[in-house]
């Protein structure tokens, strides 16, 4: 029932501090490079639907921390729910990057073999799912929560959406059953300040979810500051609070939307666009690490080229991938033919 | 999450549409031991729903079970259709098997979202990798003035939605065997049933609401119509409740030579597209009677399908549904847009002189 | 953002309290008469389909003090939205006796002329509506609080509906975007411990729902004792609120079903079945006001005897009514016709 | 709530599809045009749902409208689509004339609860006491890769239920026309653009998404089908996007002596089942190309209003339809599902021969 806002110094070693950083750096590299073979043939002018990477693109640039934080909690058995704007939850989740970038690219080597996309990522191996439905992913969490609870197991589910989406249904009646059922979820609300061209304040009627946290009975807290660490201090309660059977919490983490809702968003209604780079939670964080002389030159000249390596061999793999077949347009609609 | 590797779980098989027997149950009741029979076989199946437990299901497709399998797998739940659906498909999505019931299928609306964009698109969006093998049970239809909110049958809608099975049983030997395949299937099965086939004490019953039911499990294979009665002259294509209907205008109009064939489609998805055309074939008349809205939905489907084999096939086609209004409340008004006896009956006396 | 347990002696004068109780009396005097009708004719066994009235009947036996202490508080040009136990609230909205009957005994002289029935009642008179879908009534009321603050009047909505919906999204949701806009809208939850056979501690993660206005930044308070005075200080203040222009409000008043779910529900359920006539809050408010000498036997014998005449006729007035010509089913879909 | 004594305000009578002129609009321009006129004119027309406002709808089709009218007037809200529907409905139920947007048609299950138990049946429910004049409109179909949750049409789903008009305009003309004739209806009106037939600089422009259109009002009524190519050979009976690739395809095949009709449905309720039969009765030929999916849906609906009508009218019928399988990511599967032109071709050249 509390609301409190944390500014956790939580007690990491220099171990923990460095992989939250390799995974925010990884997960930049990622979208970095989706954005680059998104735009790379898409013009003249911009066509959503030309390219080899077509469609709605959400990136999640500015919002690693979040996913950082939150699964160095999560174990590969845990259960993790996203919404349309994935990839940071999907590989600190430890999604197989080749895989995803093969469903990116729309290729047969892709996890639902191009039969999703971006937005409609289903992992068995890690558990990851994620909807393009907005809130509409809290009560996939619920469920597999309670199948981890009837196994037995110490398995959590985690629910992660934006602050636009604790203003639909689906998080209320989510909130209400799990904290009814005691059921392992950790919901996290990552609050961007923007539901696409809606400010917060035009959407919500309280300055932070944490206060809805008591309407369930359950501990709300709001991370301020963008910030790993504090992200992770939070997580880290709520992930053993639900590990041990003590139930839901809700976290809202005030985080930033570095780019436009989708590529293409022009974002003429943002004001404080000018801003907005120099709040960037990566260069904040290696800042932040190197004056407390925890990072080298060296260290992060091996992290990002560790990212590279990874992400351009993911790219690479998926771009030589096959594209599915159009006579199998049908298949996997049942797993018994119809 | 389960990866697809053939069938989940090996499980003996059961026999397929064996002999009735002797043994005469209602169609709750047959409902319910073939959701206590999986129950007991499989840990993972359960029950969830408003008012399933303590009250057994305000149309009685649970009653008893929780006696049987206590509070931990027979779960009411709180209004929350979205929530409790979506727990449904989470849970189905690692490997358990949900049953989980929507009141009145009039409520789809507060919880449509989890039912045609998740339940039934998972397991294509991930290109075969994740199941959800979930069965979601609903009631149907009118005929006892519940108003426009709880009188509709809907399986048009349903069907229309690609991804997941929807079967409608008509009697309670058939409501067995499709809920035991429904449970078995590794596909997402809507099973609908109609409160006025369920055999209810406090409601008309119809004679056909009670019949043989074999003690044993078995499963009618979801997707296979079934001719419930031969005939020459005009097909009467079917389903649920109005299958009763049909075959008592059926028996009537025998005594005037008048030969009738009715189908029992039994589902809609898969849609048992052979039987209508073969009907068809017969007797080149067919009247579709749905106690569905008639326009956009399964009367239409049945016409296409003929259509697009053979045109030339079909020398008389009309509908007996639910026109295209709100069920009304008043007895009057609802049995005036009912498939009823008399509509069918006159719309197979046109049939014949046509 | 307050959450009081109100135990209100109101400043009432003698007329408003015995309004208060004559109001109560011909709620209950009306429903009486329905559930007499209703089970005149379904025998032999009980057929829900059979009779001069038939279908699912939801009474409201118990909730009137919900309704005569908000509605003494509204105006004709306020709104109210009901739910499928909607008697009471119509009646004390003012809604003709005699076109309430008549819908329910599903007669052409019926509100909606035998189409709605008694979950589907539409009163441009009285701006009452109502909705047998759980918690699907609240958004109505935002709308005509929209309308009624766009066109400058001071007039409000009431949106009332069971404990069991409160944890439904559409609660949320209104709630959430009536505090965002500040629209005139009060918010009335009859906690009357059953959605039908599940207790509200199997349905409710919290004690009371009055905790949940905090989430929304509205005031929310809970009435204890389902007490008519209690109710009525409690919508005073929020009907004043709204008028004024300072928002909605949120009141949960803990109440009674004194009977059924619906009828024909043999409440097996339902442990405290002994103990609930006894907590019936007629008797009880008439026992407070005659022991306080403001309620006389002749006053008493006046208000029921008014009571039976005025609904009598309006169930003579429907016995008497033509059925809806089934040939006229179609009419009404569209306005302007297919 | 306003009582139903006539139409609810006396309106200027405006004029029916007069000559379209010479300038040139692109369908979200003409769209804006009528909303923009029409608010103009009745300041109880207003403009709400997610991101109309300052980013003037995902789509564009309120690009403009806040800078004229104010944040009083177009509205933006929160992701809550039940309560802000519901909240139109409230308002046009005291005499608002609210048009709401819901961003993509896919999302329909998150709120379709007002939609089709409120919106939808409130007129007929209350006997005809209460109207609720309000446009629901929402963007449809895919193309472009969106995925099976942001790519579907789901026309048929709304069309099968009663008590909401559902509009499809496939071209400036219409979307102006039709969108001011949506505005005036005292019904409920369903309003369904395809995203690519706005003519948005950020999408695969069809060179019909841009047109004449009259500077003046005008409507174009709902429920009239229009002819928008003779032929005498085979009948396309379409709407939407799939009117150009049928135009296309049409344009293409008359060089080689093959003479196709084009029917522009134009709505699916009401439907324009005249127009259906005059051309079924026309060519006996009738194809039938639907962005929707196939099954239980608008094809089956044409068929059986040519089969109940005279089933000896046809001599083919077939579908050009999305076959029943989510909308695939990949574009490779995407186009193998949609009724692209080479499809559309495919099957006149099958009927032609039939
Ligand atoms: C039910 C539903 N309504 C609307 C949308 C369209 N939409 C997609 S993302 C989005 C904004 C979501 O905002 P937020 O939840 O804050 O997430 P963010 O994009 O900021 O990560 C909207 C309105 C949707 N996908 N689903
Ligand atoms: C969305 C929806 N779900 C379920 C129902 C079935 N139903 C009707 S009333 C009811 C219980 C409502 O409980 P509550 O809100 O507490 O109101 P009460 O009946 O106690 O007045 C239920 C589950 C419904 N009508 N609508
Ligand atoms: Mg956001
Ligand atoms: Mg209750």
């Amino acid at each position: 029932m509390t609301m409190e806002t944390t500014e956790v110094t939580a007690d990491l070693s220099t171990g923990q501090r460095l992989a939250l950083l390799r995974e925010m750096i990884l997960i930049r590299t990622f979208e970095e490079a989706v954005l680059r073979e998104y735009h790379a043939d898409k013009s003249p002018g911009f066509d959503i639907g030309k390219g080899l990477i077509p469609g709605e693109m959400h990136l999640s640039a500015g919002q690693e921390p979040v996913a950082a934080g939150l699964c160095a909690h999560l174990e590969t058995g845990d259960a993790l729910t996203a919404t349309h704007r994935p990839h940071h939850l999907a590989i600190a989740k430890g999604m197989d990057l080749r895989s995803l970038a093969g469903e990116i690219f729309g290729r047969e080597s892709g996890l639902g073999h191009g039969r999703g996309g971006h937005m409609h990522l289903f992992d068995p191996a890690t558990h990851f799912s994620c909807s393009g439905i907005v809130a509409e992913g809290f009560p996939a969490a619920l469920g597999q929560a309670f199948a981890f609870q009837r196994a037995g197991t110490s398995n959590v589910a985690a629910a992660v959406a934006g602050e636009g989406a604790a203003n639909a249904g689906p998080f209320h009646e989510s909130l209400n059953l799990a904290a009814l059922w005691k059921l392992p979820v950790i919901f996290v609300i990552e609050d961007n300040d923007w539901g696409i061209s809606v400010a917060r304040n035009a959407s919500t009627s309280v300055p932070t979810n944490a206060v809805r946290a008591a309407g369930y009975g359950m501990p709300g807290v709001r991370v301020e500051g963008n910030d790993v660490e504090a992200v992770h201090a939070a997580a880290g309660e709520a992930v053993a609070r639900a590990r041990a059977g003590g139930g839901p919490s809700l976290i809202e983490v005030h985080t930033l939307r570095l780019w436009g809702h989708f590529e293409g968003d022009a974002q003429g209604y943002r004001p404080e666009l000018a801003d907005v780079p120099g709040r960037d939670p990566i260069p904040a964080y290696q800042r932040k690490l190197r004056d407390a002389g925890l990072l080298s030159e060296a260290d992060l000249a091996e992290m990002e080229g560790e990212a590279r390596t990874r992400v351009e061999d993911a790219v690479e793999h998926a771009k030589a991938a096959p594209a599915p077949n159009p006579a199998e347009a049908l298949k996997y609609v049942f797993v018994e033919g119809e | 999450m389960s990866i697809s590797t053939g069938t989940a779980r090996a499980r003996q098989s059961l026999p397929v549409e064996p002999e009735a027997g002797s043994r005469r149950l209602n169609t709750a009741k047959a409902l319910q031991e073939a959701i206590g029979s999986q129950m007991e076989q499989d840990d993972s199946v359960f029950v969830m729903g408003e008012d399933v437990a303590a009250y057994g299901g305000i149309f009685s497709s649970t009653t008893g079970l929780l006696e049987k399998f206590g509070p931990q797998r027979i779960i009411d739940t709180p209004i929350s259709e979205s929530a409790f659906i979506g727990l449904g498909i989470g849970a189905a999505v690692e490997g358990m098997r949900p049953i989980v019931e929507l009141m009145f299928v009039d409520f789809f609306g507060v919880c449509m979202d989890q039912i045609y964009n998740h339940m039934a698109k998972i397991h294509y969006e991930s290109g075969g990798n994740v199941r959800v093998p979930m069965v979601l049970m609903t009631a149907v239809g009118g005929g006892y003035s519940d108003g426009a909110q709880h009188s509709q049958t809907l399986w048009g809608t349903f069907a229309h939605l690609p991804g997941m099975k929807v079967v409608v049983p008509s009697n309670p030997y058939d409501a067995k065997g499709l809920m035991t395949a429904a449970i078995r299937s590794d596909d997402p099965v809507v099973y609908m049933f109609h409160k006025g086939v369920m055999g209810l004490a406090w409601m008309a019953k119809n004679r056909r609401s009670i019949g043989a039911v074999p003690e044993q499990d078995y499963v009618v294979p979801i997707g296979k119509a079934k001719v419930v009665r031969e005939g020459s002259d005009v097909s009467l294509v079917t389903l649920s409740l109005s299958v009763h209907h049909s075959l008592d205008v059926a028996e009537q109009l025998a005594g005037e030579g008048i030969s009738v064939e009715v189908l029992d489609l039994r589902s809609l998805v898969p849609l048992d597209r052979e039987a209508v055309i073969a009907t068809a074939t017969k007797t080149g008349k067919v009247i579709v009677v749905d106690e569905d809205y008639q326009s956009f939905g399964l009367s239409g489907e049945i016409a296409a399908t003929i259509a697009e084999h053979d045109p030339a096939l079909l020398k008389h086609f009309s509908r007996v549904c639910v026109p295209d209004v709100p069920i009304p409340y008043a007895r009057e008004l609802e049995y005036a847009v009912l498939p009823t006896a008399a509509r069918i009956e006159a719309a197979v006396r046109t049939a014949v002189t046509a």
